[in-house]
């Protein structure tokens, strides 16, 4: 067994999980993602995970598992609304969550594909 | 046949280079166009037609290069030209932001070309009179 | 005519997979819907193949087209068209799609075409 | 409001030409481009049907197309070879372009 294999801890991070993101911190295997990997995401983006995080970022993966689609930030409010009602469901309690731009920030943490700019 | 009404036309290729004939057909129809007096508004490759945004075709020298004529003639006419982002990523053409980004050994994306989304697809079919769609 | 009241229509006459097209009509058809503009979609042919309920693309490793469509509620892509004949020569009925549609028939899609200012194919 | 239909692939290939043919109407246009020019041959899949139609719609094809397949004697008389310049004309004459792809 080698040392990468063992998964040394440094920082308080996995070592392999710092080689699992590319350059703008998105997982490149999305099948690592486990809600501990959310967190550690989250802190680099300096956000402390609470219930009303969570519950956004599992309606997304939700939306992603039912549709294939991650979804624009335009429809992912409708979501949200549809699902937690209209207090919730605006952007602007979407950006005070996930501050500047919360599609691609909830993609990020959620562990979903990042948005190709195309939708 | 007379017409003296100017148009604005947008094309959107869909086929590559070397799959079908399309990508000429769209570019004799180009240059016809713009001889005739019509504007072309913008030139959106999507699917495999993104292909025609590579610096790196070398086809053999008997053949025609119709990556670089189509490159050639957006330069020229200064032809709003775009390949869809998303479709360019999946086939290994980049641009130098987008080889940094996904941290890709280079960048092959020709300069007169831009990288941008569905979105300008859209604009292109609100904003020109014609739209006509070139693949198989 | 504002530019935003042009009634645009994608044509999808191509089966799920073994190709991206419908992937990259899908996508447009959500980008115009996002911009709020008249759009509609039609699918003839084998492009009916996409609407097929049981997908099971995974089977493939591909992503779910079926999937995808079912979000066009989602998105205010309510206005799904498709062609009667081409139901009838592949033995599928409205059961087996994924999201309710229109039927139409030949004579009402030939309406639909004329009333189109864009028609784009996939 | 007129469409010019475009078929670019050959009727023997596949129904790109039969389904246009469902849906084209007068006053529409239909013009063969590329493969699609083998559709404007004397014995086609379709040629029946095209013979119907050219009593109420004109049918064109692209010459250079019609010329570098080199079947431009076994040509339908009712069809009229046309140039790129004609086509982008054709474009601007009608009101959508649709292509049977």
């Amino acid at each position: 067994m080698n040392s990468t294999d063992e998964g040394a801890t440094h920082n308080g991070l996995n070592k392999n999980l710092i080689e699992a993101f590319d350059k703008e911190g998105f997982l490149k295997d999305l099948s690592l993602w486990n809600p501990e990997v959310a967190a550690q995401i989250a802190a680099t983006e300096k956000i402390d995970l609470l219930e009303a995080h969570w519950e956004i970022i599992h309606l997304t993966r939700k939306f992603y598992d039912d549709y294939d689609l991650s979804p624009s930030m335009r429809v992912l409010v409708k979501h949200v609304a549809n699902a937690l009602g209209k207090d919730k469901g605006r952007s602007i309690y979407l950006l005070k969550l996930f501050p500047g731009s919360p599609a691609k920030l909830i993609c990020k943490i959620a562990g979903l594909p990042k948005p190709t700019n195309c939708i | 046949m007379g017409n003296l009404l100017t148009m604005k036309f947008s094309l959107i290729i869909l086929d590559g280079p070397s799959s079908s004939q399309s990508s000429q057909t769209a570019l004799a129809f180009a240059k016809a166009a713009l001889a005739t007096g019509h504007e072309l508004f913008r030139v959106f490759f999507a699917n495999d037609g993104v292909l025609h945004g590579s610096t790196l075709s070398t086809p053999p020298q008997d053949e025609i290069n119709i990556t670089e004529d189509w490159q050639r003639f957006v330069t020229q006419h200064e032809v709003d030209t775009v390949v869809c982002v998303a479709a360019s990523l999946r086939r290994g053409l980049l641009n130098e932001q987008e080889a940094e980004r996904y941290q890709k050994p280079a960048a092959n994306l020709a300069d007169a070309i831009e990288l941008a989304g569905l979105g300008q697809l859209i604009e292109a079919t609100l904003s020109s009179d014609r739209v006509l769609t070139f693949g198989s | 005519m504002s530019a935003t009241s042009k009634k645009i229509l994608v044509v999808n006459r191509k089966s799920p997979y073994g190709g991206l097209r419908s992937r990259e009509a899908i996508d447009t058809l959500l980008v115009a819907s996002a911009y709020g503009l008249q759009v509609s979609a039609l699918y003839l042919d084998d492009g009916v193949f996409q609407l097929i309920q049981s997908q099971q693309a995974d089977q493939i490793n591909s992503k779910n087209i079926a999937r995808m469509i079912s979000a066009f509620e989602m998105y205010d892509l309510k206005e799904v068209y498709v062609d009667a004949s081409s139901m009838g020569k592949r033995g599928i009925q409205q059961q087996d799609f994924v999201i309710p549609v229109e039927i139409l028939t030949t004579e009402q899609i030939k309406t639909l075409l004329h009333q189109q200012d864009q028609i784009l194919s996939f | 409001m007129m469409i010019l239909h475009l078929i670019n692939q050959s009727p023997f290939q596949n129904d790109n030409l039969n389904t246009c043919l469902r849906f084209i109407e007068s006053p529409d246009s239909l013009l063969l481009i590329e493969n699609g020019v083998y559709g404007a041959l004397q014995k086609n899949p379709c040629c029946d049907l095209l013979q119907s139609l050219s009593k109420t719609t004109q049918i064109y094809a692209l010459q250079p197309d019609v010329l570098a397949r080199g079947i431009h004697e076994k040509l339908l008389p009712y069809v009229k070879q046309i140039s790129y310049t004609d086509f982008v004309a054709l474009s601007v004459s009608h009101h959508a372009v649709q292509s049977w792809l």
